[in-house]
């Protein structure tokens, strides 16, 4: 075999290897066109799908971040929790405008995840065990300053109707509520933040330290790299990101449920994981996490537009996801001709 | 001599490289066969083969005579196969006895008898390591010595050393020769790799050339340029190209007094008041045995390790890093000794890795210009010529001595003043290893300083400006080009101080 | 009994534990404000603070536990599930503690009171409004309960019993929303792209019937489809102003009981007898009753 | 210093390490003792705070050894819950004796278990997605075999007593009964499989297997470990374990429901986290997840014995894994000296 042709066949495998990472979405995909067609297809069903699984997707992306640096964050549904729950407050009690709840929320997620990253960094403790330490106190606290109940977020004004600021806050993700009467914000929040989350870590030198971090900390140590900073930083982004999605939970519900966002943390983790990132750090995109959460929830809708019984669901969608990861391995076509084993 | 292993015609490839083709090799009993050729030349690769690592090849293997299919370890062991591998293969957590026999243990583990048989291995190459000692706990040096033992425990018929040599001083390397000849005399054959041509004059009766995955040839004298000349498949110049040292350069780095101490159960060697000074335009030599601190003295120069006391000036302004990360800003780079565990990121790639230290040189608007880092990369990595197919092959993949190369790389990007050098030359071949030593005479020649630690005397003795020699963790002596000695260094190794403190 | 010494010293008090589920379903942390409130009428009872179980039997079981080898003087037990606990009530029975059992029931005859509400009764009361609301037959769709939960079990029987009396209504699709709002917004989304026509959604609780309510208002078909709730819990965010908005049709009041076992507690520590099974009715809050129905629930004033 | 004092000294600070490793559990008990003295020492009190963990203590050995090899099994929760629903079956509908029903709950587990290890080991999956999606798959199976309805292990026979078989069930842990009038079976049959695992673990060549496959793979494959045997090993054990406990569960609570074991896999594994257990594989022991079971189960205790208020009991257990973990670092002592990072 020529160069030339040596080259080319592996320009074309390679091709082939990258829209291999899609097949299992693909797969769902075909699944839901075979069977329900244009119903499946339509604008309404994909967006309510990707809606509803918006704020996991959303918390998917901050957990990459962590995963990709070797680490787990565990605490995501709980500081989606605490968000929800201080932005129905800041509604309910405070009348704050949607603008202003958005960025406190994303500061107490924050405030959290930089205690994540402390514990991890710092302390050096295992984040496995500081997030589910965190998991269990913010679920204390949520449940504390909620007193237990849950706090609506469609507030009504002396005249019965909702005030400026819960109509304004609807658009955050009450269905039916879209921007520019076209948009669902949801689905362009997590789009939003998965283009700028793709962008930081394929484009920018924090990115660059994010894989370095995972893949080898102390060469990326010895390389100039702040380890510790950036151990922090993926932990306090991922808290921010779900401080971010807590408004959109509890517009989505219209309400803010002491027990919201609870194991949302294995469907996030599950989303990077099935998009290909590697627990021990250093490898997988933002792009393979959209896919895994698209897959994620796709998966659901067409099992459920097809009636399937909510027990045989359980079945068909853990074997279809292990289906589209062995589908997605980048290596399929030399693992299955035998190929050597490392 | 009864011919114990004959491999024909043994051919292997990976994705997009061809690494062996049509090799063959014999090896008779009591015999020392050497393996030589260039970095990538495929000497590792045609081992690990016959040590059962791959389950597909091309070829065959017979042993003792008898057609023998190795297509896992555990067959190779078998056939009285053992391999000391080129990268350590030990595992961290569990103690030297477990490694040792790990594989090999009775079902019920007799603690007793791994123990005993343990501790007579490491005494007889010379190592004070209680069997129990974690792997984790012991030194680069000691690990290769573990692995030379863990080959020794087994009932072997072929040893196969791939640079078992590489992080050991002359001591242990001399210790290492009479273990050699110990287990020749009883008809072991050994399969011996190494970069070290004076190595190969001493213990290898028969030297196999290969170059790019093939055959060359092979001789039984031992004639280095002839060697050479086969290997890299043109005669070679000088090897030390170093003409006349001497600096009249300013200071760059001046150290005094500084003490690290080092943490109980980390392995390290504290270091006790040392003072030195490197000019631009020089370069300074560091030796020393094992264990006496000359990693521990680069990596505290570099802002690894905090030190407890002294004072360190670069360029005339103070220096204190707490962190490599502050090092690198101020101009300074370290080489580090471990490669695979403290330079690469061996999952990602050639180019993922040579701009890592250097991001901040190729950013715009904040955003990494990938144009100009991927032509940065490029650049640099063609000049050192690194065999890969391109820079986003996975370092992982490369052969060890282009692994060093693409560490050099990265360091270069980040046009540094100052070069610290922890054994640069480790695992490479002859080469690329005066390619090496010739970029370091260039760095010297351009105004760059260079602080190198070497287990390689000769290699120091003819490419430093000064030597500086440590023991436990003190300098003990200082050596001008021209009036060190091998003898001399060795002594002021070995020149113990009396434990009086405390 | 007699009181125990209680902490604060000086008078004796008697002490009672109370075991929990789950505080976090909001019609649990109702019932445990309402059983605050109403025992503080009694100053000589004290209430340990309430164990929360959070969902799990293993962990109520030795909350239980707990309360026995702290010898308290009645102890409230509102079950995760009926059979696990049964082991630990006849515990504290052999240990000569009064138990009450609230909301469900266990496997045991041995406690002092059981006070809970009948699910199926509440079930067929649905299932009649249902088939009220729609007179000349209509298709519905249930939104369940986790499926293993008795409660679930029962307000599924109770209701498909009802609407028989109408062969022209039928469940048209029924599917597990695990009593969360969250998870029933997405399968009503779901049900109203494949059902043309949906008359009524039946939700297990408030919050799921409300779940549905706002898939139904985005697809614009919430004016065609009437909403059943169970629970009609007096908080900002219940059945009960639900129903005042015009967002449920109508919901049940799945009674708490928490008066009920405060007055039975009371009648036990101080020896009077007491009915074993008192099992609680219910209250259909509609647009006429909601606001007096939430006056008198409504206990955010008094704690 | 001579060589010989410092020797002494270096024993006596790794013994003290060793007795380090224990400080967490410490803590808990003096707290248990300073603020509830005989209460909470009781024989009574121990057994049922140590049987209401015993049968996710039991879960915790089997996810030790797979943690040991690098992996993780989120799976033993679901397969507890069918081996505990296989148990109440077997009883209700086949009358089967106690003696016949454990190992067919070990076999089941062990089956699914030997899954997992097959998806690990052969299809080269992230343990976390295999297991993950056995966790559903087996949950899907466990509701659709048992109909989605609780099975009472209280059988009663035609004269309203109980059968023979029932009777001897409840010796499996319904509250109450003991063996010998004296002995708590899930207690025993935990502190067994601890004592048993702990030996293979450290006794056998099995053991070293393990640690080596976790520690380093490649290392453990070149010394001829059969690393795939080994892998499908543990997750076989695991599952195996997970089936054992199974029974133990269902008598603890008198009945098989579909949703038991649900979300025990994280109290699983993080008392093998708390107990030092890397995640990162070779590093852990059986003593250590022992004693990280003894901190989750007797910090519940002493919490609940103090009548916290619950919201509060998830912060403060938060915090106290947070302080037992750190405490318990082999490294403490050097760390706080302010020690170089790594
Ligand atoms: N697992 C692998 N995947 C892809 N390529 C590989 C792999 N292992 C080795 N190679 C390639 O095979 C060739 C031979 O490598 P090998 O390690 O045998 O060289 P070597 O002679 O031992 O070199 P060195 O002296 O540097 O150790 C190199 O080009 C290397 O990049
Ligand atoms: N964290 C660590 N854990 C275990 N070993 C370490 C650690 N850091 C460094 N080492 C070991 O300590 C050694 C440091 O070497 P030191 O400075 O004491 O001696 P040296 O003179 O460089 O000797 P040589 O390089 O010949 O081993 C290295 O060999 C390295 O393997
Ligand atoms: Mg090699
Ligand atoms: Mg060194």
């Amino acid at each position: 075999m020529t160069l030339h042709a040596d080259n080319r066949m592996r320009r074309t495998l390679s091709a082939l290897g990258a829209a291999q990472a899609y097949i299992g979405l693909v797969l769902v995909l075909a699944v839901g066109i075979a069977t329900k067609g244009e119903m499946f297809l339509s604008e309404t069903n994909l967006t309510n799908a990707i809606g509803a699984f918006a704020s996991r997707g959303i918390l998917a992306v901050g957990v990459t971040l962590v995963i990709l640096t070797g680490g787990i964050d565990l605490s995501v549904g709980s500081l989606l929790g605490i968000a929800s729950m201080t932005a129905a407050m800041m509604l309910s009690e405070h009348a704050l405008e949607p603008w202003q709840i958005v960025p406190i929320c994303m500061a107490v997620g924050a405030f959290f995840g930089f205690l994540n990253g402390a514990g991890t960094a710092w302390l050096r403790i295992q984040s496995f065990v500081v997030t589910l330490a965190m998991l269990s106190v913010v679920r204390g606290l949520d449940r504390q300053v909620s007193d237990n109940v849950s706090v609506g977020t469609q507030i009504t004004g002396p005249d019965g109707q909702l005030t400026p600021q819960a109509e304004a806050f609807q658009l955050f993700g009450t269905p039916g509520h879209n921007l520019f009467g076209r948009i669902y914000y949801p689905v362009l929040a997590f789009i939003v933040v998965c283009v700028v989350f793709h962008l930081i870590l394929t484009k920018t030198r924090f990115g660059r330290h994010v894989y370095a971090v995972g893949g080898n900390p102390t060469a990326a140590r010895l390389s100039g790299v702040n380890v510790t900073a950036v151990t922090i930083a993926v932990f306090t982004l991922s808290g921010m990101l779900a401080g971010f999605a807590g408004p959109i939970d509890a517009a989505y519900s219209a309400s803010a449920d002491p027990q919201a966002g609870q194991s949302f943390e294995l469907d996030a983790i599950a989303a990077a994981v099935i998009g290909g990132a590697s627990l021990a750090g250093g490898k997988g995109t933002i792009v393979g996490t959209f896919v895994g959460a698209l897959i994620l929830t796709l998966l659901d809708n067409v099992l459920g537009l097809n009636a399937v019984s909510d027990n045989w669901q359980l079945v068909i969608k853990g074997l279809i996801v292990v289906v589209a990861v062995v589908l997605q391995r980048p290596d399929l076509f030399t693992f299955f001709r035998g190929g050597s084993r490392s | 001599m009864t011919t114990v292993l004959t491999m024909r015609a043994i051919g292997k490839s990976f994705p997009g490289v061809r690494a062996l083709d049509g090799v063959s090799l014999t090896v008779g009993e009591g015999e020392v066969v050497a393996l030589l050729g260039e970095n990538g030349a495929g000497k590792s690769t045609l081992m690990n083969i016959l040590a059962g690592v791959f389950k597909d090849y091309e070829g065959e293997i017979e042993i003792g005579g008898e057609p023998a299919r190795i297509h896992s370890p555990k067959d190779a062991g078998r056939h009285g196969i053992a391999m000391i591998h080129q990268e350590l293969n030990l595992v961290p957590e569990l103690s030297i006895a477990d490694n040792i026999f790990l594989g090999r243990e009775r079902a019920i583990l007799d603690r007793k008898g791994m123990e005993a048989r343990t501790a007579e291995l490491l005494r007889g190459l010379g190592l004070d390591l209680s069997p129990r000692t974690l792997v984790k706990q012991c030194k680069i040096a000691e690990r290769q010595l573990i692995e030379v033992a863990k080959a020794l425990s087994q009932n072997v018929r072929v040893l196969v050393m791939d640079e078992p040599t590489s992080a050991l001083a002359d001591a242990e390397v001399h210790r290492l020769y009479e273990v050699i000849r110990d287990l020749t005399g009883r008809g072991v054959a050994v399969i011996y790799i190494s970069h070290r041509l004076e190595e190969l004059e001493e213990i290898a009766d028969r030297v196999v050339v290969l170059r790019d995955g093939r055959y060359v040839g092979e001789r039984s004298s031992i004639d280095r340029d002839e060697l050479i000349q086969m290997m890299v498949g043109r005669p070679l110049g000088e090897m030390f190209p170093r003409a006349n040292g001497g600096s009249d350069g300013a200071e760059l780095l001046r150290v005094e007094g500084l003490s690290v101490p080092a943490e109980p159960g980390s392995g390290r060697t504290a270091l006790r008041e040392v003072s030195l000074s490197v000019r631009t335009g020089e370069i300074v030599g560091v030796a020393g045995l094992m264990g006496a601190g000359r990693s521990e003295l680069l990596e505290s120069i570099f802002g690894v390790h905090r030190a407890a006391a002294g004072r360190m000036m670069l360029g005339g302004r103070p220096y204190r890093p707490r962190s490599p990360k502050q090092a690198i800003a101020r101009g300074v780079a370290l080489v580090a000794e471990d490669r695979k565990a403290q330079s690469l990121v061996l999952g990602n790639t050639i180019g993922f890795n040579a701009s890592l230290p250097s991001l901040k040189r190729f950013l715009r608007f904040g955003v990494v210009d990938r144009r100009r880092e991927g032509a940065a990369v490029a650049g640099q990595v063609r000049e050192l010529r690194v065999k890969a197919p391109g820079t986003r092959f996975t370092v992982g993949n490369l052969s060890g001595g282009n692994q060093q190369k693409v560490v050099l790389a990265k360091w270069l990007l980040t046009a540094p003043s100052l070069i610290l050098m922890d054994e640069p030359t480790r695992g490479i071949d002859v080469g690329a290893k005066a390619e090496i030593h010739a970029l370091m005479s260039e760095l010297a020649a351009s105004g760059k300083a260079v602080l190198v630690a070497s287990s390689e005397l000769p290699e120091l003795l003819a490419m430093c400006d000064r030597i500086l020699v440590l023991c436990e963790g003190r300098i003990t002596a200082e050596f001008p080009r021209g009036q060190a000695t091998q003898e001399a260094i060795l002594a002021a190794a070995m020149a113990r101080q009396q434990v009086t403190t405390l | 009994p007699t009181p125990t010494a209680s902490a604060d010293g000086g008078k004796k008090k008697f002490v009672v534990g109370y075991s929990q589920s789950n505080n976090a379903e909001p019609y649990r942390a109702q019932l445990n404000l309402q059983l605050q409130h109403f025992l503080e009428r009694y100053p000589d009872i004290e209430l340990l603070p309430i164990a929360d179980a959070k969902q799990s039997s293993a962990t109520q079981v030795s909350q239980v536990q707990n309360f026995i080898t702290q010898k308290v003087d009645a102890l409230i037990v509102s079950p995760t599930e009926p059979a696990p606990l049964t082991a630990a009530v006849q515990q504290a029975c052999d240990a000569k503690i009064p138990v009450i059992i609230l909301d469900r029931t266990v496997n045991t005859d041995c406690y002092t009171a059981f006070i809970g509400g009948d699910n199926v009764l509440i079930g067929r009361k649905a299932g009649e409004e249902a088939v009220k609301l729609l007179p000349d037959g209509g298709n519905i769709v249930e939104l369940r309960g986790i499926l293993s939960n008795q409660p679930q079990i029962d307000r599924d029987k109770g209701f498909r019993e009802a609407i028989a009396a109408n062969p022209k209504i039928k469940i048209i699709a029924d599917r597990e929303a695990k009593w969360v709002k969250e998870q029933a917004t997405p399968i009503m989304q779901q049900w109203l792209a494949q059902h043309p026509k949906i008359d009524l959604v039946y939700g297990h609780n408030d919050p799921m019937a409300l779940g549905a309510y706002l898939a139904a208002k985005a697809a614009g078909k919430a004016e065609q489809i009437k909403f059943i709730g169970i629970d009609g819990l007096a908080i900002p965010d219940g059945g009960i102003r639900a129903v005042q908005l015009g967002q449920l049709s109508a919901t049940f009041i799945y009674p708490t009981g928490a008066q009920e076992a405060a007055d039975t507690v009371n009648k036990i520590l101080h020896g009077q007898p007491v009915d074993k099974q008192q099992v609680l009715g219910t209250t259909q809050v509609t647009k006429d009753n909601a606001a007096d129905l939430y006056k008198q629930f409504d206990l955010s004033g008094q704690n």
